[in-house]
């Protein structure tokens, strides 16, 4: 059975509808107008990706693979754009799709009374619709399509307050530095197209064996494996778009734009991406060991390093985006490892619980009236039961109690890298090991702050104080609040309870198959030696005994003394953690200050660009060019004729001597010559 | 015996008396003037020596030509310096300059 | 005696005169000896052209230079109020540089021309009595034949000197009175005089109000 | 009418500027309906000759020859191919938006410079079809003195050193074009150039032709380093003269490398591409980072510009270079045809951002970023079409910019991976320069109170930006019909490089 092509199509075009009836009609639509187009939009695509996750699964549907329109056609190169669903995408489909359409529906709530409203909606389905193409593609020019237009959503989205001097700070850097990796994966799909004379994932996913032996000359006497050229290039673009050390500086960063953007996009899927193409491009990195050490340490040291740094922040937002850059981490080991399956596994897990995790967040927000700052949180509890019981489960989900789906994914990624080989996974696993820690104590300590311990924050007295909208945008006293924070309206809870069933669930149906069952298919290519997940299926005899033995496994043991300090620290002894702080200072201004990476590369690339640019201006440009070049020799020509211009004195006599002169020289040469001009 | 290198010399040494002629009374416009016409002289002289002594008409036709433009040529010139004098009120060259790139 | 002998002293006597004169031409003081000089110079030019039977254009010298050119030479040299010693500065300075460029010059043209082949060049018959008519015949056939559009050109140049010297020395003088024959025929009775009516107004009043312009 | 469309072409808007001239400054609607009446009636001619032209065809079609100074034996020879087509149609159709971008912008004598306009309209179409060098070479210069015009009368406070600048400049090295086609003409006796093409020469002489010809084009393109005259051009320009400066005129200069360099002294060229390459390089490299700290918006753009035509000069070289050393003629057919695209994108692209900058400029006037700072906030739909043209400038796929870059860079990494890596960096360096423009200027809040009383764009400005962004989207999204417009004579092109003439 073959998958309908009109199918696919509407699954894509949906949300493109959806987004431009409410980009360009938003005035004779109105805004519920606007968010009713895009979420039925969605709605029709995330039933339709069901459908089709169906068919494939059970329904015995084949893996749909057709290029559908000649984008364009040079001699035998060809640019189509087509679609391969096979189950790889139709499960970053459905992921893609519930998630987006979640979050369109607490957007409903959470950007009430924003005036983009429509222009909110008309971008996330757009993103939807870029994500789509991009999971969708079936080969690498469509790929970097859907992969560039992600990157312009995001773009206006982090930048969707465009008032704020932050957010407009950090969507152009996080275009640029998107822009980085981009340089990477062009490079890598121009080698792509050298090597193996085709962008269509199939026909170039069958030559790749043939890349084995071949080289790229670099210099007379260099030559790289065109493997390793290759995926280290195509690499270098997922670090970019999954915010891999040392292309991270960006993800934080984005944290300036609504929530809801920073569930969909910067932690549920567009940042996955970059996992997702790896995983998509297993028979090219499988042919080299190289780069996937590369990838290896790249995660490892993305996993842990940025989840420290999770540890001292304040603003509930940077906690959960360091988090998702750590988790990111974890994805990119799996990777490195050869456990393709089990990166996308905990790409998907992670897609639920981030996604619920940052809307919980936004909940929260919204009850504080746009105050991010945990330090004036605390005690929320007993006023947002639901955010609070629903973010618990995401929580534990991301610290990987058992039985959640967070320690399915994440518990087979150490366990992996445990049993891998591969050249510097000793360091990954120390790395994923402390990383289990470390994401227990900003978790843990992320809760406490908030929903625990004491009220920070006091409620002034307004009477007769009309609106009730945010003050987003006043200057407002920091933990002073106009009202009691109260619970989120049912569009923003509801997504939230949606979000916590999978986050719970998944994970304990889903890990037999896809990891451990095959349920991939030809979608990822693992070689033989490289099979990790194969050994560890030695030992997987369910997904019940498997949590049962994570509970004594060296991971639970971490989380729990995370959970026991953080408890006492937050709950019982909130001084303690004023004095830890104190006592590790160097070690705190190093995680507070980000390793000074943005710092050393604001002053390298930002200020030595711009000084560069202004060097090459006005000492190559100014100077030398237009001042040496240009009016230089206008300058010459001027000067010669100033020169010659002396000889005009206007007197006649030097006229008359400049004749006779003349008259003399004409006679001296005749002499000089010989000739004898007259009388012979 | 008088032989055409007679004229020719002759001819010469005019021109180059009017050659100095012009270098020695450079502020004076008449005598420069008159210089010019002592050169026209020099010139006329050996055409009308070569026509004689080749026997060819040319030569002295010729002279007639440079009497009339030598004629009409003083007679602007003059004609300038008189407007030069009426304007400036003096006709030293060193004073005339307005020409000066 | 023997005329061609008579023929050599009469040239070398003219000659003489001839670099004489024009050696004063550029040396003396005054504008009008200068004048006078010149004119000497010309006339024994015109002798010399004698003697090599070219009568026609040694008495058109004569007439057209001497009498016209030179004359007013003179006359512009006393018209202008020239103050003479201011003209000789610079003569005792620039003495040697015009001597030697002058000797130089001669010394190149000599050589050039080839003076001893020219000496060869023995005076033959006169080239008019060879053609059977005199000297001015002889050129006037010329002229108007062969040569008779130059001859026409050289007129309109000569008429073109003659309108060009009016016009640049023509002045009209702000001092002097003239009469406009064409303003007195276009003469119009009404435009003489313009009655302009007014009102009546009284003397303190008018002080204030303005004239009416005319 | 067919067999005499390219000369009804060429000479429908020069003719037609007479009318427009006589309207003079007291009916300056008529001058203008007019204007446009003959622009839109250009345009419809244009399209016949889309029809008309058959990508399958000859190789050059439409051809018109008629002897023009029979003592030199120039003829006034016409015909395109699928190139001059493409070009032809973008001239035409961006000749349409900048007589309605003129509209009310242009108070001062507006019959003149719409007459200005359509002249120089006509004399660019003129040297994209014509055939014969002298004719070519006639109407190259020509084509300066409409734009002297237009920059020297309306443009801004320093147009007199602008515009002097920017005709010596030109003029200066056609001069040697001038050289170069003499000296062939006396070894061929005729300005033919297809039989200059098959004209055999030693490589010594392709040398010095070479050199000729790329100073004169170089210096059109502009290349690095002779590029200086485009940013003060731009500068003093007013909009429709930018406009036309940096989407047609431009063109002309890698156009006639096509023409003269390409088929007369391929050797020469193939010995030499290497210098080309590096330059477009540096152009890439050097001028991003220049344009990144400009201070004067036009200048920005205009140095974008530069940095934009690098991929073209460089897509035509590397063709050499794929043909030359590795015989790879497919990649060099994805090099030129990327060039070839790149033409026309920036053509759509830069004239777009031109014309944003300008109607910005209608209401501020001043180009200086630091005046500006938060337009969406008043402009809500100028900044649509204005974040949309910056991304089309910084390559986004799914716009126009973005296609003809990449078959570059993909081209260039088959040549040698260093070019590539250089070429790519386009992505970074032209993402920001671009939009940190866009940052100061769009985003933010409003800090110049003048900014406040911005308006939003008018209808007639709205056509305008629409018309371009509807060119700039359709090209991104299904450039199939302009690839196969001009796919038969890019393959013919590079066919020609292959041949040696030595």
């Amino acid at each position: 059975m073959q998958l309908s092509t009109s199918i696919l199509l509407t699954i894509a075009l949906a949300p493109l509808v959806g987004c431009l009836l409410a980009g360009f009609f938003a005035r004779f639509i109105g805004r519920a107008g606007s968010h009713s187009v895009t979420i039925l939009g969605l709605l029709v695509s995330c039933a339709l990706s069901f459908y089709v996750l169906y068919q494939l699964t059970l329904g015995g549907a084949a893996e749909y693979n057709q290029n559908l329109y000649t984008w364009f056609q040079i001699g035998p190169f060809n640019a189509s754009v087509g679609f391969m669903v096979d189950r790889l995408t139709a499960m970053m489909l459905v992921v893609v799709s519930f998630v987006s359409l979640l979050v369109h529906v607490y957007t409903i709530g959470y950007m009430r009374d924003d005036p983009g409203y429509t222009r909110f909606f008309s971008y996330i389905s757009l993103f939807t619709f870029s994500m789509f193409m991009l999971v969708m593609s079936n080969n690498f020019m469509q790929l970097f399509f859907g992969w560039e237009a992600v990157g312009l959503v995001s773009y206006l989205l982090i930048g969707f307050w465009y008032k704020r001097p932050t957010a407009i700070f950090a969507n152009l850097k996080a275009f640029l530095v998107n822009r980085v990796g981009d340089f990477g994966f062009l490079l890598g799909i121009a080698a792509v197209l050298y090597f193996l004379g085709t962008l269509d994932y199939a026909t170039a996913f069958n030559a790749a064996p043939g890349l084995v032996g071949k080289t790229l000359q670099i210099t007379a006497h260099t030559q790289w494996d065109a493997a390793t050229v290759i995926c280290i290039c195509l690499f270098v673009g997922a670090m970019g778009k999954s915010a891999q050390v040392p292309l991270h500086v960006w993800l934080p960063d984005s944290m300036e734009g609504p929530t809801p953007i920073s569930a969909l996009i910067h932690a549920a899927t567009m940042v996955t991406a970059g996992i997702f193409m790896v995983a998509r491009m297993s028979p090219l990195f499988e042919l080299s060991s190289t780069a996937l050490s590369f990838v290896l340490v790249m995660g490892a040291t993305t996993a842990l390093f940025t989840g420290l740094i999770g540890i001292v922040q304040n603003d509930i937002k940077r906690v959960i985006a360091y988090s998702t850059l750590s988790q990111l981490g974890y994805m990119t080991v799996a990777l490195g490892v050869s456990m393709y399956s089990g990166a996308v596994f905990h790409l998907m897990t992670h897609a639920f619980f981030k996604a619920l995790l940052f809307l919980g967040a936004g909940s929260v927000i919204i009850a504080m009236h746009h105050e991010q700052d945990m330090r004036y949180m605390g005690g929320l509890r007993k006023y947002m039961p639901i955010t609070w019981i629903t973010m618990w489960i995401g929580s534990l989900a991301l610290v990987a109690i058992p039985f959640t789906s967070g320690f399915y994914s994440k518990d087979a990624i150490i366990e992996a890298v445990g049993e891998s080989h591969r050249w510097g996974a000793h360091y990954a696993y120390f790395c994923v090991m402390a990383g289990a820690l470390v994401t227990g104590l900003y978790t843990f300590r992320q809760m406490y702050l908030t929903f625990h311990g004491k009220e920070r924050f006091t409620v002034a007295d307004h009477h007769g104080h009309g609106h009730d909208g945010h003050d987003d945008h006043g200057h407002h006293e920091p933990g002073v609040l106009a009202h009691a924070p109260k619970e989120s309206p049912w569009v923003v809870t509801l997504p939230l309870v949606l979000l916590a069933i999978p986050s719970l669930l998944v994970g304990f149906f889903t890990v037999g198959p896809m990891l451990f069952g095959n349920w991939f298919g030809n979608a990822i290519h693992v070689e033989e030696a490289n099979d990790v997940l194969a050994e560890l299926g030695h030992e997987f005899h369910g997904a019940t005994a498997m949590a049962l033995h994570g509970f004594t496994q060296l991971p639970f043991l971490l989380v729990v003394i995370a959970f026991v300090t953080c408890t006492y620290i937050y709950l019982f002894n909130p001084a303690l953690a004023g004095r830890i702080k104190s006592a590790l200072k160097p070690l705190w201004t190093v995680l507070d200050r980000k390793y000074w990476v943005d710092n050393v590369y604001f002053a390298l690339f930002a200020r030595g660009g711009v000084m560069l640019g202004r060097v090459f201006w006005k000492a190559g440009e100014t100077t030398v060019i237009d001042g040496a070049m240009v009016n230089g020799s206008v300058g010459l020509v001027h000067r010669i004729a100033a020169t010659t211009r002396r000889l005009q004195s206007g007197y006649l006599y030097h006229y008359a001597f400049a004749m006779i002169l003349g008259l003399i020289l004409l006679l001296g040469g005749y002499w000089f010559i010989g000739s004898v001009p007259v009388g012979q | 015996m008088i032989t055409l290198a007679h004229y020719i010399v002759l001819g010469a040494v005019l021109f180059c008396i009017a050659v100095a002629g012009l270098f020695i009374n450079r502020k004076n416009v008449i005598v420069l003037l008159m210089s010019i016409e002592l050169m026209l002289l020099a010139v006329n002289m050996n055409f009308v020596a070569f026509s004689r002594f080749l026997g060819d008409v040319s030569g002295q036709v010729f002279v007639f030509f440079i009497l009339t433009v030598a004629a009409a040529e003083a007679a602007i010139g003059l004609a300038i310096l008189v407007l030069l004098f009426r304007t400036r009120s003096t006709i030293n060259i060193a004073d005339i300059d307005s020409m000066k790139g | 005696m023997n005329p061609q002998l008579l023929q050599v002293i009469c040239f070398y006597a003219f000659g003489f005169v001839t670099v004489a004169a024009a050696l004063s031409v550029i040396t003396l003081k005054n504008s009008v000896h200068a004048v006078l000089a010149l004119v000497l110079t010309f006339f024994s030019a015109a002798c010399l052209w004698l003697l090599l039977e070219a009568e026609f254009l040694a008495l058109a010298l004569i007439v057209v230079y001497v009498g016209a050119v030179m004359v007013l030479f003179l006359f512009v040299v006393m018209m202008l109020d020239i103050d003479q010693e201011k003209m000789r500065e610079g003569f005792v300075k620039f003495l040697p540089i015009g001597l030697f460029v002058a000797a130089i010059m001669l010394a190149e043209m000599l050589g050039l021309i080839g003076v001893r082949a020219m000496q060869a060049h023995v005076m033959g018959a006169d080239p008019a009595v060879a053609a059977g008519v005199s000297n001015t015949a002889w050129l006037g056939r010329a002229l108007y034949t062969s040569f008779l559009l130059p001859f026409e050109i050289a007129a309109l140049i000569l008429t073109v000197g003659i309108v060009a010297a009016v016009a640049l020395t023509l002045r009209e003088r702000r001092d002097a009175r003239y009469e406009s024959a064409s303003q007195q025929v276009k003469a119009d009775p009404n435009r003489r005089v313009r009655i302009v009516k007014m009102a009546a107004v009284r003397p303190d009043e008018s002080t204030e109000t303005q004239e009416p312009q005319p | 009418m067919f067999n005499h469309l390219l000369s009804l072409l060429i000479w429908l808007p020069v003719i037609g500027a007479i009318p427009v001239l006589l309207a003079g400054s007291a009916r300056p609607n008529l001058a203008r309906w007019l204007s446009l009446l003959v622009a839109v009636l250009t345009f419809v001619v244009s399209l016949f000759l889309l029809v008309q032209y058959d990508p399958a065809g000859n190789a050059m079609q439409l051809v018109e020859s008629h002897l023009w100074i029979a003592s030199w034996g120039v003829h006034y020879g016409l015909a395109v191919d699928g190139i001059s087509v493409a070009l032809i149609v973008m001239t035409t159709f961006v000749g349409i938006l900048v007589i309605v971008g003129a509209w009310e912008v242009i108070q001062d004598k507006p019959h003149q410079y719409m007459a200005a306009m359509l002249m120089l309209e006509g004399l660019l179409i003129g040297v994209f079809c014509a055939t014969d060098a002298l004719l070519f070479y006639a109407l190259f210069e020509a084509i300066l003195i409409p734009m002297f015009i237009l920059i020297g009368i309306w443009g801004g406070p320093r147009r007199v050193y602008a515009t002097l600048k920017f005709f010596i400049y030109t003029f200066f090295g056609s001069v040697f074009m001038l050289i170069a086609l003499l000296y062939l003409y006396q070894k061929a006796h005729t300005f033919d150039l297809a039989t200059l093409a098959a004209l055999p020469l030693t490589f010594r002489e392709q040398a010095w032709i070479f050199f000729a010809f790329l100073i004169a084009f170089a210096i059109k393109v502009p290349m690095v380093p002779v590029h200086t005259w485009l940013p003060d051009a731009h500068v003093e320009a007013p909009t429709g003269g930018s406009v036309v400066l940096a989407a047609v005129m431009l063109k002309v200069g890698t156009y006639g490398m096509l023409r003269f360099i390409l088929p007369i002294v391929p050797d020469a060229g193939a010995h030499f591409a290497w210098i080309i390459i590096v330059l477009s390089l540096v152009a890439v490299v050097y001028i991003g980072y220049v344009a990144l700290v400009q201070e004067d918006m036009k200048k920005l753009v205009a140095y974008s510009s530069v940095a934009h035509m690098g991929f073209v000069t460089l897509g035509i070289f590397i063709a050499f270079a794929l043909v030359r050393e590795q015989g790879n003629t497919d990649m060099a057919l994805v090099g030129m045809q990327g060039a070839m695209i790149q033409m026309i994108s920036h053509g759509f692209v830069s004239g777009a951002m031109f014309t944003c900058i300008g109607v910005m400029y209608d209401r501020l006037h001043t180009r200086a970023i630091k005046d500006y700072g938060g337009v969406i906030n008043v402009m809500p739909w100028f900044g649509f079409f204005y974040v949309l043209f910056a991304m089309a400038n910084c390559g986004l796929p799914g716009t126009s910019g973005f296609v003809g870059e990449f078959m570059v860079i993909l081209a260039s990494f088959s040549a040698n991976p260093w070019i590539a890596l250089f070429a790519a960096f386009t992505l970074i360096i032209g993402a920001g320069y671009t939009l940190w423009l866009v940052k100061r200027v769009l985003w933010g809040e409003i800090t110049n109170p003048h900014v406040a009383e911005m308006e939003e764009i008018s209808g007639r400005e709205t056509f305008v930006l629409a018309s371009f962004a509807a060119a700039v989207l359709a090209l991104g999204i299904w450039p199939q019909p302009l690839v196969h417009l001009m796919d038969g004579s890019v393959a013919q092109l590079v066919q020609q490089l292959a041949i040696h003439k030595i």
